[in-house]
């Protein structure tokens, strides 16, 4: 982190870069929060360990009207969707400064509370400079310890892996997370009968309360006005109904974000509710891999998408 | 004070049930929520706070108002008629029952809203104490008690095997009188050897020593201007979570629905963290996400105070510190303040 | 809020037989907006038009709902009406309550319960209209001919006469096209070069015509009326202005060995040349992968000998971009590949020619000067033997599946002269059919049998075998008969059949103009609009779009310059004003509209947008109205809905979808 | 609205058809008077490419029990790749509805061409039968519209 | 459908063959080199089948004078493939008969030097299981 610290406060001071965007220490160790930073004083709040979760490559869509160049920490899968964004002229690549910082899988408070661990006063061996291998917490009710891995977010277990496709420079190490296939969970669904399946979404979606949160934290959901906040399409785009509106909510949102959804698994992470929205993204893109080719968001910033393209022999609808 | 051993609760709750509309917290696909009692929902009063608060059984997400039908050229309208059978949220929180508090002061003041109203004319309050309090919990910063509700119809605690229950007022001895013959009598003692167990937990937890220093109804645009929301709103995505998860946010948006047949008009939450909040024909007078924000804060912390006696409206439940996506909460703002010395 | 009237047709007892328009009409006064509604007899009559003018006038009307036939026969005679009572016309809407109700349905009560619904949608729709006006684009004067044939002399002769400038691109070095390398042409037997020459000449004389030979197209943007294409003119390596058809150059060229293409291969050509003796330019150019100059350094003869010093190899290409208001495409075609056909041992006898190949040696011009000789030996056939369908009417993909219509017509005519000439040959035709629908077309090959003498044989030829004496033996039934026949021949003429030029499937692209699979070029409709591409300003002029003898290809190629000339007289383009629209406000600017849009109508601007509480400066899409068709793909392509489509908005739909489900 | 138990099922189907082939065929299918059930009500867009996710999800919201969309065959759009780009969509569409646990074949994509009014009429009496086949459709729609 | 239809309709089965795509072109016939043993010839067969005259085709002699070389079934340029129909009736023929599917081992005793090479392979090709 020292080394983050450093690296930005040159970048600061020699004027390369107008600001910074990191993440600021919260007042619990589990809880820091995306921030800018304006100069070096203020980075002694910066923090980047394995709570850091959050994706900042949206933010570069306020930033890229900012002067000057914001320096931006990107990880791995940040960069994808920040190339996605490129690709849609959405950020500026000149108005960026890239640092890809290594990741070692990202952990969180809800994580470790579906582990039975609540309260979290301190926290150790979560920095990246640390094995991330265990950790040492320290709780309102006592001492306990965890494998990193317990604590890790769904989305790093099927982590696509530690490339960066675009930054300016690299800072700090990664570690593979990887302990599944990120189709499992789909191939499971796919494999339950129709009746199954829709007990099982309905259960889930139902629970919605259409907080937007998935809808507002998704860098491919980064319309200046959705759909379903426009009169357009006279869709109700914050009462919940428990009947069709979450559905068509949630189908057409992963739908919008199909050929364009780099996986990075923010959906699920702030959803309130604990609802498994990825499920649906990850639907659309294995049907993308299998019917139109291996094709992954983000990859490059050039090209169509699987939805703005076709071949003369695509398959026919409803025959899959 | 009567008690009831806790494997017995299934019993309670199916003769609550006879005679009234029962809301308890459910457990389904791994979140909790007060929902409608069934036989075969999966009840859950260990969780200690429920994703929403149990705010949906007095002032629902969305409710219908009147519905307009149509038939050829001739309209009905159809009021929606105003609940009129008892119903009984079991096992609301002290900051929970706290939140319906500050709700009255919005909903049963001049104009009286009749469908609150009603609501609350046939709820019955069941409170239960917290028996772990939580570290997202700040609730002894606005006065409330988490190791014995006030404000509730009845009190119970979850002490060992046994759940105990002491009806507080008229309403809760009625419906105390309707299930008695599940219900023994219990022990004052070991209601307040939990509340000293409880009281101990709180002591340890930070922020229910969080000073309040410098908000409520004192302050009138010092805080407004402050630079420092500048800085604070920047990680807000601008999504409802907080809002929807708070026992306190009372704002709502008046929408039609066509049916096809006519025209439902029904009202539903709104956000103050959304861009259409308050959008009227001319425009929306907060333009910004940082206005958006710091309304939402102020509101909770300087205008409901000033308004209202003194009486903030946020409960310290903490589930917006817990649900947030990007770790903004209102305690965050609050130390803010307090660090920066404003 | 519309006040709309809605008019419910009887189209006789074609509709009211099966609904009840009464019905109809008494519920459409129930909807929502509808302030007047009645029925009629004939709607699209005299009289029922003066009705809806006449209720437009009384009751202030906005909008009008027709339920009547399909829009597809009289929406445009309804929007007319409209139009001159002073509504606008795209305020009309037409529920189709014939084809798509009373002819399908015979329960009066069913077939009524959709006409009313049918009709509600109509009318949810119209609550939504708004009016739409035509967009207007100027139309440049000009028009592009692409290909040098007779088709595309024919049709740039006949537009430049209308007065109008018109640029031929030809890619060969000369115009003249595969007519010029006829000897005679059918039923008349005129020489072809006679009636060909002086055309070639008025084109290139005519001022208002413009050749550019040795050239290609080698982009296409705009759209109707303002097509810019731009043309690359290859290098020729003689300037044109200097070069004054001597010919010298040619005779002392060194390198001689390049096959000429224009005597199919037959003999051969030097580096620099021009294709043929009446050529047009009767300039030469170099061909560059032949020269030796090119290829060594060394040599330059060329040049030494031209006195006019028309030489320059250090000519490049060089690309023209010009604006066109009409495009007619006239590529032309080829012979089809016979390599996959073993069975006549085309590529194993020199004796085994096509027919196209036997215009040359019969051409006094050609490698033989006009003598009937076999190319292997030298030798006047004795016999010879016709085969007819080499690849037409073919259902493998060795052949094509059509017939290439001029190879009877064609074959008569070389029997018939060679008969002529050489009367102690013998001359062999297998047919499967002849086919010779054609003015004065059966008479001329009855002429061949009867006068003639021509051998016609009902049956097709089963394989030719080069014999070691230089013979060849032609397998064939004899239908009639029922005979299997073996003949000796000295010479066998296969009737290849035709196929599109190779070229016209990469101008078809960059003209989005649509090809079958054969790649002909689609005429907008078969019967009505035949040579006419579906692509607006896009004309099609001879056997690009389908086989063709010359009669035909003239009178195609006049009727594609009439097209394109009704094109360049107007002074300006209505254009269809159901487009798309992108709402600046809710524009994200990101590029994925423009990925679908079939004629790139859609570009990026950064433009300041105002709204409530906004104004910035942003990308934002913009649609070019004059390009866009209206598809609607971009609408679905966009996330926020910014992007919609006039006249079928998302509100419009989802309204009859409403109203539909309800 | 008072529903007769023992009246026969009969489902709301709507149709999307682009306006250069199948709306053409459902008109040829009109004059040939090739007949279908009357529960199919047409809506013309101009292209298939037209058609959004959004409007069958709408329809199935208001109470469709099925949504059927025809266009042109694929290599014959009249905008040349509308169709293309319609048969992704609904591929992936109808491939998500089916995740979701809503009966396959309820939505459905026929290319119909302008000639095909004997294929239109055959597809939508087919189409019909399957729908009412499922039975209607509870799953897709809200309970707001049945009111 | 009686007897001859049926037949018929069981030789386009067997061939996979349509004779309705036929053009009466002749080709078949012209190379044939049965030709001239043949009392019903290639392209013969190929109307017969079409309508359905199956009797004549049966009991003909060309169907043992076909050497099925395929010629007929390469060069037609319709895909008509009358070689296959032969075949076809061949099959039927020896049905009739009674004859049955002979196994790869009984082949090499029923031919003598005399015998084309083809007919061998389309023996192996025709009488396996």
């Amino acid at each position: 982190m020292q080394e983050l610290i450093n690296r930005t406060k040159e970048l600061l001071a020699d004027g390369t870069v107008a600001r910074v965007l990191g993440w600021r220490r919260g007042d619990l160790p589990t809880n820091p929060e995306p921030a800018y930073f304006n100069d070096g004083e203020s980075l002694s709040e910066f923090v980047y360990n394995g709570f850091c979760g959050a994706n900042l490559s949206k933010y570069m869509i306020e930033a890229s009207e900012l002067d000057g160049r914001t320096l931006v920490f990107l990880k791995p899968c940040d960069t994808y969707s920040f190339n996605q964004l490129l690709k849609e002229n959405r950020v500026d690549r000149e108005k960026a400064y890239i640092i890809g910082v290594g990741c070692k899988g990202k952990i969180s408070e809800a994580s470790l509370n579906a582990i039975g661990i609540k309260n979290v006063i301190d926290v150790k061996g979560a920095e990246l400079t640390d094995a991330c291998d265990t950790l040492t917490i320290e709780t309102l009710t006592g001492n306990t310890t965890c494998a990193y891995r317990d604590a890790m977010l769904e989305r790093c277990h099927v982590c696509r892996g530690k490339e960066y496709v675009v930054y300016d420079e690299l800072i700090g190490d990664s570690a593979d997370t990887v302990d599944g296939d990120r189709f499992d969970e789909v191939r499971k669904i796919e494999a339950m009968s129709p009746e199954e399946r829709f007990a099982f979404f309905k259960a889930e979606l139902s629970k919605c309360i259409r907080c937007n949160a998935c809808r507002n934290v998704c860098p491919a959901c980064s319309c200046r006005k959705c759909v379903f906040d426009s009169t357009k399409f006279d869709s109700a785009q914050k009462a919940n109904s428990d009947s069709f509106e979450e559905k068509m909510f949630h189908i057409i949102r992963a739908f919008h974000v199909a050929g364009r959804c780099t996986d990075c698994g923010e959906c699920s992470r702030v959803c309130p509710q604990g609802i498994p929205l990825h499920l649906l993204n990850r639907k659309f893109i294995k049907d993308i891999n299998t019917l139109y080719g291996d094709f992954c968001a983000g990859e490059s910033a050039e090209g169509a998408t699987p939805l703005t393209s076709f071949t003369f022999g695509d398959a026919e609808p409803g025959t899959v | 004070m009567y008690k009831i051993a806790k494997e017995n609760l299934p019993d309670l709750y199916e003769a609550i049930a006879e005679t009234n509309t029962l809301y308890i917290p459910v457990k389904k696909a791994g979140q909790t929520n007060f929902e409608q009692w069934t036989r075969s929902a999966e009840v859950d009063i260990k969780t200690l706070k429920t994703v929403k608060s149990p705010k949906d059984a007095f002032f629902p997400q969305s409710e219908n108002l009147y519905t307009c039908g149509k038939e050829g050229k001739k309209i009905t309208i159809t009021l929606e008629a105003l609940t009129d059978e008892s119903f009984v949220v079991f096992g609301m929180k002290a900051c929970d029952v706290r939140g319906v508090e500050v709700l009255d002061k919005v909903f049963l003041a001049e104009p009286v809203d009749t469908f609150y109203a009603a609501r609350r004319e046939h709820g019955i309050i069941v409170a239960m104490a917290c028996n772990e309090p939580e570290l997202s919990c700040f609730c002894k910063v606005f006065g409330i008690d988490c190791t014995e509700p006030s404000g509730a119809d009845v009190i119970t605690w979850l002490i060992g095997d046994e759940l105990f229950w002491r009806p507080v007022t008229e309403k809760g001895e009625m419906l105390t009188d309707s299930v008695k013959r599940l219900l023994s009598d219990g022990d004052d003692a070991a209601v307040e050897a939990k509340r000293e167990e409880i009281s101990k937990i709180v002591s340890k937890i930070p922020n229910m020593r969080l000073s309040l220093d410098g908000w409520g109804r004192d302050d009138k645009l010092e805080r407004f201007n402050s630079p420092l929301w500048e800085d604070l709103y920047k990680p807000c995505i601008a999504c409802g979570t907080c809002t929807f998860v708070c026992p306190t946010c009372q704002c709502y948006d008046i929408k039609d629905y066509d049916t096809g047949h006519g025209v439902q008009r029904y009202r539903c939450w709104d956000s103050c963290m959304y861009s259409d909040f308050t959008l009227m024909a001319h425009g929306n007078n907060r333009t910004s996400q940082m206005q958006r924000f710091r309304q939402r804060f102020m509101h909770k912390l300087v205008y409901f105070p000033t308004n209202n006696d003194g009486m903030y409206s946020c409960v310290g439940c903490g589930r917006c510190v817990n649900k947030c996506p990007q770790n903004l909460n209102i305690v965050k703002v609050i130390k803010a303040f307090k660090k920066e010395g404003v | 809020m519309q006040r709309i009237g809605v008019f419910v047709c009887h189209c006789g007892s074609n509709i009211a037989a099966t609904v009840d328009v009464k019905k109809v009409t008494e519920t459409a006064l129930m909807e929502p907006g509808v302030v007047h509604a009645e029925d009629y007899q004939y709607m699209c009559s005299e009289a029922g038009q003066a009705k809806i003018a006449a209720a437009i006038a009384e009751k202030n009307l906005t909008g009008i709902v027709v339920c009547s036939c399909s829009p597809r026969m009289h929406e445009t005679t309804f929007r007319t009406c409209a139009e001159r009572a002073g509504i606008n016309p795209y305020m009309v809407e037409i529920a189709n309550i014939r084809e798509h109700c009373s002819w399908i349905h015979k329960d009066v009560e069913e077939a009524t319960k959709k006409a009313v619904i049918l009709m509600r949608a109509a009318v949810a729709k119209v609550n939504l209209n708004t009016p739409l006006k035509p967009g207007e684009s100027r139309v440049t004067k000009r028009a592009l001919v692409i290909g040098g044939g007779i088709a595309g002399i024919q049709t740039a002769l006949d537009i430049a006469d209308a007065g109008y400038e018109v640029d031929i691109v030809e890619k060969t070095p000369s115009i003249g096209g595969r007519m010029s390398q006829l000897d005679k042409t059918f039923p008349t037997l005129d020489c072809s070069a006679c009636i060909l020459t002086p055309k070639m000449v008025e084109a290139a004389a005519h001022d208002k015509i413009n050749i550019y030979t040795y050239s290609e197209v080698e982009q296409v943007s705009g759209f109707v009326g303002d097509f810019t294409v731009d043309i690359r003119k290859k290098a020729r390596s003689v300037d044109m202005n200097k070069c004054t058809g001597c010919g010298l150059c040619q005779e002392k060229c060194p390198s001689k060995k390049t096959p000429s293409e224009f005597n199919r291969g037959l003999n051969t050509r030097t580096a620099i040349y021009t294709p043929f003796a009446q050529a047009i330019p009767n300039v030469p150019v170099i061909d560059r992968e032949a020269c030796i100059k090119f290829k060594t350094g060394k040599c330059g003869l060329c040049s030494k000998v031209c006195a006019a010093g028309a030489i320059d190899y250090e000519q490049k290409d060089e690309i023209i971009t010009r604006k066109y208001g009409a495009i007619v495409v006239a590529t032309g075609f080829d012979v089809i590949k016979l390599d996959k056909y073993d069975e006549y041992a085309y590529s194993q006898s020199r004796d085994v020619i096509t027919s196209l190949e036997l215009e040359r040696i019969m051409n006094a011009a050609g490698p033989t000067k006009g003598h009937l000789q076999r190319l292997s030996d030298g030798r006047e056939p004795k016999n010879i033997v016709f085969v007819q369908c080499v690849g037409s009417r073919c259902a493998d993909e060795r052949g094509k599946s059509y017939c290439s219509k001029i190879c009877c017509m064609y074959t008569a005519k070389h029997a018939m002269l060679i008969r002529d000439k050489y009367p102690d040959v013998n001359v062999t035709v297998f047919y499967i059919d002849v086919r010779t629908p054609g003015k004065n077309f059966d008479e001329f090959y009855r002429r061949a049998v009867e006068e003639y003498g021509v051998n016609y044989i009902k049956g097709q030829v089963g394989k030719v075998c080069p014999e070691p004496d230089g013979s060849l033996t032609v397998y064939a039934s004899d239908l009639l008969d029922n005979k299997q026949l073996r003949m000796s021949a000295d010479m066998v003429v296969l009737a290849a059949a035709i196929e599109p030029s190779a070229s016209v499937r990469q101008i078809a692209t960059m003209l989005t103009a649509s090809i079958d699979t054969n790649n002909f070029l689609t005429e907008a409709h078969p019967k009505l609009r035949p040579v006419e591409s579906p692509t607006a300003g896009v004309f099609l002029s001879g056997v690009c779009q389908g086989p063709k003898d010359i009669p035909e290809t003239v009178a195609q190629a006049g009727a594609a310059a009439v097209k394109a000339i009704g094109l360049l007289a107007k002074d300006k383009l209505m254009t269809n004003p159901c487009t798309a629209k992108a709402d600046e406000l809710m524009c994200n600017g990101c590029s994925q509209c423009a990925n679908v849009c079939p004629y790139g109508a859609i570009s990026y601007e950064t433009r300041l947008v105002m709204g409530p509480g906004v104004r910035e400066n942003r990308r934002v899409a913009v649609v070019n109205n004059a390009l866009c068709q209206g598809c609607g793909a971009c609408t679905v392509t966009c996330p926020s809905g910014a992007m919609d489509l006039q006249g079928f908005s998302n509100r419009q739909i989802i309204a009859e979808v409403d109203a539909i489900c309800r | 609205m008072p529903m007769n138990d023992n009246a026969e099922f009969r489902p709301k189907i709507v149709a999307f058809c682009c306006n250069w082939c199948s709306y053409a065929g459902a008109d040829l299918a009109g004059s040939s008077r090739l007949t279908y059930p009357a529960d199919v009500k047409i809506i013309k867009v101009p292209c298939s490419c037209r058609v959004n996710p959004m409007f069958i999800l709408r329809a199935f919201e208001k109470g469709a029990d099925g949504v059927i969309m025809c266009g042109c065959h694929p290599g014959d759009c009249h905008y040349s790749t509308g169709n293309y780009y319609a048969r992704r969509r609904m591929t992936l569409l109808f491939s998500m509805l089916d995740y979701i646990g809503v009966e396959h074949g309820r939505t459905r994509v026929e290319w119909v061409s302008a000639a095909e009014g004997v294929k239109f009429s055959a597809t939508m009496n087919e189409f019909v039968e399957k729908i009412k086949s499922l039975g209607k459709n509870v799953r897709l729609g809200d309970l707001r519209c049945r009111s | 459908m009686n007897k001859s239809d049926l037949l018929a309709e069981q030789i386009r089965e067997i061939s996979g063959v349509n004779p309705k795509k036929c053009m009466k072109c002749g080709k078949c016939s012209a190379t044939c080199p049965s030709f001239d043993k043949m009392d019903i010839k290639p392209h013969q067969f190929v109307s017969y089948v079409d309508n359905d005259d199956i009797e004549p085709l049966t009991k003909s002699k060309s169907l043992w004078h076909c050497l099925s070389c395929f010629a007929c079934v390469e060069r037609c340029p319709r895909g008509v493939k009358p070689g296959k129909l032969i075949d076809a009736a061949r099959q039927i023929a020896e049905r009739q008969r009674g004859g049955d599917y002979l196994t790869p081992d009984e082949i090499p005793e029923l031919f003598d030097e005399d015998t084309p090479q083809q007919l061998i392979v389309s023996a192996f090709r025709r009488y396996r299981k």
